[in-house]
C-alpha cells in the first residue's frame, strides 16, 4: 500500500485510485469472463451496450449517493426524487404542453430542490443524520407523486425528452455517454476541486473538517442538492427507457445505489471512496441481473445468487487488500 | 429458431414470486410440452421492479426468441422495448395486463377493471343498500389493483352501498390485518369488504375473526389459500382469474402467430366467481398443476 | 529508592516487525526487571510505540520472541498480555466517548454479582473508582460521561484505569503530555509508590527532565534500532540526546529576542459560555506570548472561543487593530488567524487521508487556478514542509494514521503554518514530539515572528514557557490570573498564579 | 445533559435513560393528543391493544435492529429471515406434520443461524460492513423462501404456534406481553451485563474496545445472531397474526426497524441508543399508522404525511436538546 518509491506525481495518484479499485474490478473481470463461458450471448456488442444502457440509471443515482456517503451520510430519497421530478416533467410537458426544454429544466430543478431540501433539514433543523431526514423526504415525494395524477402513469413526452434515454450514436447508448461524462466530471470535481476535497475531508473528520475553515454546512448542503439533481437526472433517462413517468418509478433504487457505492470500496462510516469504484460497483450490479437474465435462472434462484454474488465480489477485494498488506 | 428446430417463445410476467405467476408458468409450460416449444419464463423478484422488468425484456430479445409473451407490471413502460423488439420482427404477445401498443399481437386476459366489477356485484348480492363496505387496496400505483377497486367501487356505490373505507395494505397479509382492525375501531358496523387480492383478503378476515364478525369479503385471484378459505365457509368470495389458461394460451397463441396464422386480437380468458359452491372444483384443477 | 530487584520480568529477543514491507523494529532486544522504571527513548517514529504494542498484543511481530518470567510466552491479542499482568496506557486516548468515567475504567474486566445471572455490580465498580479519585484528589466523577471531560481529564482516566488493575507490568506511551505539572508530579510519585511493590514500569516520554526524576534504566531507539540500555544516573542528557537524535542539541531553546511591535491580537472583555469572569489581552508583534495554566483552566476553551470554534457571550476581537467578528472559524482564519488544535486525533487530522491532503486542506483557495487545483503546487507545498519539520516518513502520500503521534503533530503544525494567518495560536504544540523536533517547532516560531506574525503558546510544559517567551500569562479557572513579563515569570510564580494564589491580571 | 446533582442512583438512571429520549416520548404524546382530538375512536382500550398488537413485530424486529446499530452496525436482512425461518417452520409442522414445538424451534434456530451467518461474513471473511454481508444474506434468505414451496404460502398452523401472536389476556395481547419481556430482557441485557456493556464500546470505539481485552468478533456475532432470532420470534408473532408464512413476509420492513430505532433516539455511528427509545420510535409509527386508518385518509397522502411526521418526531427531540444546552 505504500508507495516506498517516494515522490508520486499528481497523474500517478489519480491511476493509485484506478488501482486501488483493483478488487472491485478483478470482481466484475471475473464474473465477465464466467458469463461468456456460460451464454455466448454475453460477449456481444449488443449485449454490452444493453448492460450499459441498463446500468445507466442505477450509475446516475449511486454517483449522488457517492458524494452523500463521503461525507459519511446516506440518501435514502433518490428513488423518490426521481419519481417526483419526472412526473412534474410529464405534468409540464404532456399535460400543460409545454416547451420540452422547460420540462428538462423542471425535472432537473426540482430534483435539486428536494436535495436541497434534504440538505436544510440535516444542516438547518440539525436532524441528528440523513437517514432521517432523507427517510423523510423519500416518503413525502412519493407521496406527492403519487397525489399529482392520483397515481396515472404519464406516457408519450416529446421526442427531445426521450432522446437521452432512447437514443444511440452508433451502437452506443447515449444514455450511457452521459453516463460517462457525468462521471468525469465528478471525478474532477472530487479530486481537483476545493469542495471535492471538502467532501471528502467532511467524512473523514467532521470537526477536523470545520476547524480547517470549512464551511461544513454549505458542502453538505451542495452535496444533497447534486445527489437530488443527479436522481433528476436518472429520471430523465428512465422516462426515455419506459417511455413514462410513472409515480412508483424508483421504488427502493436507494438500496441498488449504496450497493454499488459501497461494492465499489467505499467506506460507510466516510471520507473514503471514488468515481470509478462506484461505476464498477454499479456495472457488477448490471452485469450479474444481465447474465442472470440471459442464463434464464429463474427470479428466486436470481435472488439468492444476487446475494451470493455480493458478498463474493466484496469479498475478493478484501482478499487482496490482505494480500497486499503482506 | 433454435438449432433443433423447435420455436423459441420467451415469457416475462411481472414477476414469479407469487402462486399467481406460478400458475401461468404451469400454463405456458404445459403448452410447451404439449405443442413442443422451448419455452423461457422469467420474471423480477416482485412486480414492483419495474425497471427489472425492462431489463429482463431487453435481455430477452438479445436472445432473438421467435415471439415474446409479456406481461407489463406497468403497461406505458414497456413499448420502447417492444419497438426494439419489433424492428427485429419479434411478435409480441401480451398477456393479463395489456398495453397501449398497436403492433401487437394480442392481448389475453381479463381485465381488472370487470374482474373489480364482477367482485363488487358479488360483495353487493350479499348485502343490502345502504350497508357500509370497506375497499382494501394494494399499494397506491398498483395499475392492476386500482383498477379492481376502482370497479368494484363503482358498482357497489350504483347499488346503493356506502363505501365508508378504503385503505392500502401494499398486498401484505401483516398490514391488511392491521389495516382492518383500524377500520373497524372506526366503522364496527361495516357489512362487508372487498379486497383487491386474496392475501389482503385473507389478512382482513383475521382481524374479523379475531373480533367475531360474520361478513362478507370478497376477495381477488383465486389462490389455493383463498379456495380453502372458502371451502372452510370463512371467505365469502374470490374472483378468479384463469392464470393458467393466460399461460397456456399465450404460448399456444405466440406458436400461431409465428406460423403466421390469423390470431384473434383479443383474447378473454375469463373469470370465475368463486364461492364455497365451485371452490373445490377449482381447487382440484389448481392442485393437479402443482403436481 | 529502592535497588532494583535482579528477576526478569520480560524479555524481548530479535524482535522484528515491518508495515507494508517497511521494517520499523529491527532485531530489539529488550529486558525488564521486577520493580524498575524502564524507560524508552527516541525520536518521533523510532518505533517506541510500535515496540510496546507487540508487548500489549495490539500489534503481532513478525519474528523473535517475548519470554515472562523466563517462560517464552505467545501474546497474540490484548487479552493475552492482561491475562500476564500487563497494563497499558496507550499514546492515544483508548477511551469510549459514550461511557461514563468508571465504566470506561472497568471495561472488558467488569466486577460482577455472584449468582444472580452474573449481572454486573454496578454500586461496587462505582465505589472503588470514587474511592480512588478521592484519594489522587481529582474532581472527576464515577458517572461522568468521559467525552464531557477535557483531554487532560480524560488522560487521568486512562492512567487510573492502569493503576487499578492487578498489575505486574505497566506500560505508559507518554502518558504526560497531556498533564499540567501538578498532575505529573502526582503521577510521577505514584509510579514511585509502584516501583515501591515491585511493579515494573515502561515508560515512554519525551520530557528528559521527567526521565531524570524517576528512570531507573533507560533503552534508546533510533530508525527502528536499539542503540543502548543504560542506567538513568550514570548518563547525562547529553549522552541521551545524541544517542537518540545521532547528534548534538545545542540548545533546547534556540530564543531569539525581537523588538515589540503592533497589536496584533487584541481581546476585549471576552466572556465565554457559562463563565463568569471576562478575559483581556493583548499579544504584539515580535513577541511570543505564552499561557500557563493547570488542566481545565479553560485556555483550550479561551482559544477555540477566539477561534469561532466555540459560542462566546460577549466580548471584542481585535486583529492588528482592526474589530473582527469571528462567529466560525471560517471567519477567523478570514481575519487572519491559525489555531493549531491541542487535540490531533480528534481536531487535527483526517487520519485516513494522505498527508498532502492533510497539510493543504487549510490553504486549497490559495493553491488553485480557476476552479481547479494545482497539483504540482500542492506537492511541492507538503515536500517542502515534510522536509523543514522532518516528518517521517517524508512520503505525502501516506495516511496520517499511519504516522506516530509525534510525526501527526507536526503534520497539524504544518497544516497552518501553510495558511497566510497572521496570528498563530499553538495549543500544546510540542505535545508528544521528541526534543530535536520540539527546537525545530521553536525555530519555526521563531521565524514566524520574525515575519512579523504574532504567535501565542499555550503549553503545560513550564520549562518551554520559560524557555520561549517573552510574556507569560496565567489561567487559574478561566480568569487571567497573572501578566508576567520574561524577567518577572519563574516556576514558583507561574504555579502560584495557577493554582489561584495570587491574581494581579 | 450533564447530570449536575453529581451522584445518581442506579434507578434514578433507568428514570434518566427515559428523560433522555423525552424528545421521541414528546412526539409520541403530541401524535397521541391530536389523534384523540381528530378521532374519538383513537383513545379507546381497544384501540390502544390494536396498536401494541401492531407494533410488536416491528418492537421485535427493531431491538435486534438497535443491538445491531448499537455496534455501528446494521441489519438488512431481518425481514428476509423472518420469511425465511416462518416457512421452514410452516414446512416442518404443517407439511410434514411435526410437533409443533420442533417447529418452533426450527424457526428461532433457522432466524438464529442467518443472524450467525451474517456475524460470521462480517467478522471472519471480514466484509467491510454489516451493509455487504446483510444485503447478501437479504437476497439469499428471499430467494430461499421464494424457492422452498415455488412462492406458495402456508397456512394451517396449529393454534399452538398461533398462539403467542394471536390470543389475549383479557385485553392485553400476549404478542405485546411478549415484546415487554423481551425488552425488558434486554434492557437489562446492556445496562446490566458485561456482553451488553461491550456493545456500546465497540460501537463508541471499536479499537479502544479491542485493546480492552474485549473480543469484538465474538460480541458482533451474538449481536447478530440475536438479531435474527428476534427476526424469527417476529416471525412468529407474525405466523400467530395472519395464520400463515408466506415468502414475501416482512418485505422491506427492515426500513420500519431502523427507522423505530433512529427516531428512538439511537445514532447510526454507534455507541448511542436505549432499548425505550426504540420502542417508542417503534409506537410512534405504529400510532401514525392507525391513526391515518382511523382518519380514512387517502393512500396518496399517507406516505407524506409519514415523511412528515418522521422529521417532525426527530426536530422536536433536536429542539429538546438544543433548549437543554441552553
Ligand atoms: N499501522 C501502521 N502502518 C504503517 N506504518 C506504521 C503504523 N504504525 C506505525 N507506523 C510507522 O512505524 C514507525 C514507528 O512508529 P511508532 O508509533 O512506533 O513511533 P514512536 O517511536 O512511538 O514515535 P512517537 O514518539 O512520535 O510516538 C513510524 O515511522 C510510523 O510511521
Ligand atoms: N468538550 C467538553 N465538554 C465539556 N466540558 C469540557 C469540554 N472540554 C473541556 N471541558 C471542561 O472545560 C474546562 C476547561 O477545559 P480546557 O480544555 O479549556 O482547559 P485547558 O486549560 O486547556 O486544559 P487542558 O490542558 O486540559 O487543555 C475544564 O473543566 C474541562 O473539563
Ligand atoms: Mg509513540
Ligand atoms: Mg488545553
Amino acid at each position: 500500500m505504500l508507495d516506498v518509491a517516494g515522490k508520486v506525481s499528481a497523474e500517478k495518484k489519480i491511476a493509485k485510485g484506478f488501482l486501488d479499485k483493483f478488487g472491485a474490478l478483478i470482481g466484475l473481470i471475473l464474473l465477465s469472463v464466467t458469463l461468456t463461458l456460460l451464454t455466448d450471448k454475453f460477449l456481444t456488442l449488443d449485449n454490452l451496450m444493453n448492460i450499459f444502457r441498463q446500468s445507466s440509471v442505477n450509475c446516475l443515482l449511486a454517483i449522488g449517493m457517492l458524494l452523500t456517503i463521503l461525507t459519511a451520510g446516506i440518501d435514502l430519497s433518490v428513488g423518490s426524487i426521481l419519481a417526483i421530478s419526472t412526473m412534474l416533467m410529464g405534468i409540464v410537458v404532456v399535460k400543460w404542453g409545454m416547451n420540452p426544454i422547460l420540462g428538462m429544466a423542471v425535472c432537473l430543478g426540482v430534483g435539486a430542490f428536494f436535495g436541497w431540501l434534504n440538505g436544510i433539514l440535516l444542516t438547518k433543523l440539525r436532524l441528528p443524520h440523513p437517514f432521517i431526514s432523507t427517510l423523510g423526504t423519500m416518503n413525502i415525494a412519493r407521496g406527492l407523486a403519487l397525489i399529482v395524477t392520483a397515481a396515472a402513469p404519464i406516457a408519450g413526452f416529446p421526442y427531445m425528452i426521450q432522446f437521452v434515454g432512447r437514443e444511440f450514436i452508433g451502437p452506443v447508448p447515449i444514455s450511457f455517454l452521459l453516463v460517462i461524462i457525468v462521471y468525469v466530471g465528478f471525478h474532477l470535481f472530487l479530486t481537483r476541486t476545493a469542495t471535492g476535497r471538502y467532501i471528502y475531508a467532511i467524512g473523514g473528520n467532521k470537526e477536523a473538517a470545520r476547524l480547517s475553515g470549512i464551511n461544513v454546512n454549505r458542502v453538505l448542503v451542495i452535496v444533497y442538492t447534486m445527489s437530488g439533481l443527479m436522481a433528476a437526472l436518472a429520471g430523465l433517462v428512465m422516462v426515455g427507457r419506459v417511455n413514462s413517468a410513472f409515480p412508483l418509478a424508483g421504488l427502493s433504487y436507494e438500496l441498488d445505489a449504496i450497493a454499488a457505492v459501497i461494492i465499489g470500496g467505499a467506506s460507510f462510516f466516510g471520507g473514503v471512496g471514488t468515481v470509478w469504484g462506484t461505476m464498477i460497483g454499479a456495472l457488477i450490479i448490471a452485469v450479474l441481473r444481465n447474465g442472470l437474465n440471459l442464463l434464464n435462472v429463474s427470479a428466486d434462484f436470481q435472488m439468492a445468487v444476487i446475494g451470493f454474488v455480493i458478498i463474493t465480489a466484496v469479498f475478493i477485494d478484501v482478499l487482496r487488500q490482505r494480500a497486499s498488506k503482506m | 429458431m433454435k438449432e433443433d428446430g423447435r420455436p423459441k417463445v420467451m415469457v416475462i410476467l411481472k414477476t414469479l414470486s407469487s402462486q399467481y405467476w406460478k400458475f401461468v408458468e404451469a400454463g405456458a409450460k404445459e403448452a410447451a410440452k404439449k405443442l413442443n416449444v422451448d419455452v423461457t419464463i422469467v420474471g423480477p423478484s416482485s412486480e414492483a421492479k419495474i425497471d427489472e422488468q425492462i431489463s429482463l425484456l431487453e435481455d430477452a430479445i438479445t436472445q432473438e426468441p421467435d415471439a415474446l409473451v409479456v406481461s407489463p407490471s406497468q403497461p406505458v413502460t414497456v413499448i420502447p422495448a417492444f419497438e426494439m423488439a419489433k424492428k427485429k420482427k419479434i411478435p409480441v404477445l401480451l398477456v393479463d395486463t395489456d398495453a397501449d401498443w398497436d403492433d401487437k399481437v394480442t392481448f389475453l386476459g381479463t381485465d381488472n377493471y370487470t374482474a373489480g366489477k364482477k367482485g363488487g356485484e358479488q360483495l353487493a348480492s350479499m348485502l343490502k343498500p345502504g350497508d357500509k363496505v370497506a375497499i382494501i387496496a394494494g399499494a397506491l400505483g398498483n395499475t392492476a389493483m386500482d383498477h379492481r377497486v376502482k370497479g368494484a367501487k363503482e358498482v357497489l356505490q350504483a347499488k346503493g352501498i356506502k363505501v365508508v373505507a378504503e385503505q392500502p395494505a401494499d398486498s401484505d397479509k401483516e398490514k391488511a390485518l392491521s389495516v382492518m382492525e383500524n377500520i373497524l375501531q372506526k366503522n364496527p358496523d361495516i357489512k362487508g369488504v372487498f379486497s383487491a387480492n386474496d392475501d389482503m383478503a385473507i389478512g382482513a378476515l383475521r382481524a374479523l375473526e379475531a373480533r367475531k364478525l360474520k361478513i362478507p369479503v370478497i376477495g381477488t385471484d383465486g389462490t389455493i389459500e383463498a379456495l380453502e378459505s372458502i371451502q372452510a365457509g370463512n371467505l365469502s368470495g374470490t374472483i378468479a382469474q384463469n392464470p393458467y389458461q393466460m399461460g397456456y394460451k399465450g404460448v399456444e397463441t405466440a406458436l400461431k402467430a409465428i406460423r403466421k396464422e390469423k390470431v384473434s386480437k383479443r383474447i378473454d380468458t375469463g373469470v370465475d366467481v368463486i364461492t364455497r359452491k365451485n371452490a373445490q372444483k377449482k381447487m382440484n384443477f389448481l392442485k393437479g398443476l402443482l403436481d | 529508592m529502592q535497588a532494583v530487584k535482579e528477576t526478569s520480568l520480560l524479555k524481548l529477543s530479535k524482535v522484528n516487525k515491518s508495515f507494508s514491507g517497511i521494517r520499523i523494529l529491527k532485531d530489539i532486544d529488550l529486558e525488564i526487571k521486577a520493580g524498575e522504571v524502564h524507560i524508552l527513548l527516541g525520536e518521533n517514529g523510532a518505533g517506541k510505540s510500535t515496540l510496546i504494542k507487540i508487548v500489549t498484543g495490539a500489534y503481532r511481530k513478525d519474528s523473535g520472541e517475548i519470554y515472562w518470567e523466563g517462560n517464552r510466552v505467545a501474546i497474540e491479542s490484548p487479552l493475552d498480555a492482561m491475562n500476564l499482568g500487563i497494563a497499558t496506557i496507550y499514546q492515544e486516548l483508548n477511551l469510549i466517548p459514550e461511557l461514563t468515567v468508571y465504566e470506561n475504567i472497568y471495561l472488558g474486566r467488569e466486577i460482577k454479582n455472584s449468582g444472580k445471572f452474573s449481572l454486573l455490580n454496578q454500586k461496587e465498580m462505582k465505589k472503588r473508582v470514587a474511592e480512588y479519585l478521592k484519594r489522587l484528589n481529582l474532581d472527576i466523577s464515577p458517572e461522568d460521561k468521559v467525552s464531557s471531560l477535557g483531554i487532560g481529564k480524560q488522560q487521568l482516566v486512562e492512567i487510573i484505569r492502569a493503576l487499578m488493575m492487578d498489575t505486574r507490568l505497566i506500560i505508559m506511551d507518554e502518558p504526560t503530555a497531556s498533564l499540567s505539572a501538578s498532575e505529573t508530579e502526582t503521577l510521577l510519585k505514584i509510579i514511585d509508590d509502584l516501583r515501591k511493590q515491585g511493579i515494573a514500569i515502561i515508560y515512554i516520554s519525551h520530557r528528559l527532565d521527567e526521565i531524570k526524576q524517576i528512570g531507573d534504566r533507560i533503552t534508546i531507539l533510533r530508525d527502528g534500532c536499539k542503540m543502548a540500555t543504560l542506567p538513568v544516573k550514570k548518563t547525562s542528557t547529553e549522552q541521551m540526546i545524541q544517542l537518540m537524535v545521532g547528534r548534538q542539541l545545542k540548545d533546547q531553546y534556540p530564543k531569539e529576542s525581537f523588538t515589540i511591535g503592533a497589536e496584533g491580537l487584541k481581546v476585549e472583555d471576552l466572556r465565554l459560555r457559562k463563565r463568569k469572569e471576562t478575559i483581556s489581552f493583548t499579544a504584539y508583534q515580535g513577541q511570543i506570548l505564552g499561557i500557563a495554566g493547570l488542566v481545565g483552566a479553560g485556555r483550550t476553551e479561551l482559544a477555540r472561543a477566539i477561534f469561532g470554534a466555540e459560542p462566546i457571550e460577549s466580548g471584542k476581537v481585535y486583529v492588528f487593530g482592526e474589530e473582527v467578528t469571528i462567529r466560525s472559524p471560517q471567519d477567523a482564519i478570514q481575519a487572519g488567524l491559525a489555531l493549531i488544535s491541542e487535540d490531533r486525533k480528534g481536531e487535527g487530522l483526517i487520519l485516513d487521508l494522505d498527508l498532502e491532503f492533510n497539510m493543504t486542506l487549510t490553504s486549497l483557495k490559495r493553491l488553485k487556478q480557476g476552479a481547479f487545483l494545482r497539483f504540482k503546487k500542492l506537492n511541492e507545498e507538503a515536500n517542502r514542509y515534510l522536509h523543514e519539520l522532518r516528518i517521517r516518513p517524508s512520503d505525502v502520500d501516506v495516511p496520517a494514521r499511519k504516522l506516530s503521534g509525534g510525526n501527526q503533530q507536526k503534520v497539524v503544525i504544518a497544516k497552518w503554518l501553510a495558511t497566510n494567518a497572521k496570528v498563530f495560536i499553538f495549543d500544546e504544540p510540542t505535545r508528544g514530539i521528541d526534543v530535536g523536533a520540539k527546537v525545530e517547532v521553536y525555530r519555526l516560531m521563531n521565524d514566524l515572528v520574525k515575519q512579523g506574525k504574532v504567535v501565542i503558546m499555550i503549553s503545560s510544559d513550564l520549562p518551554e514557557l520559560l524557555g520561549m517567551c517573552d510574556r507569560i500569562l496565567v489561567m487559574h479557572e478561566g480568569k487571567m490570573t497573572a501578566d508576567l513579563s520574561r524577567e518577572e515569570a519563574d516556576q514558583e510564580i507561574i504555579m502560584k498564579a495557577a493554582t489561584g494564589g495570587i491574581q494581579n491580571a
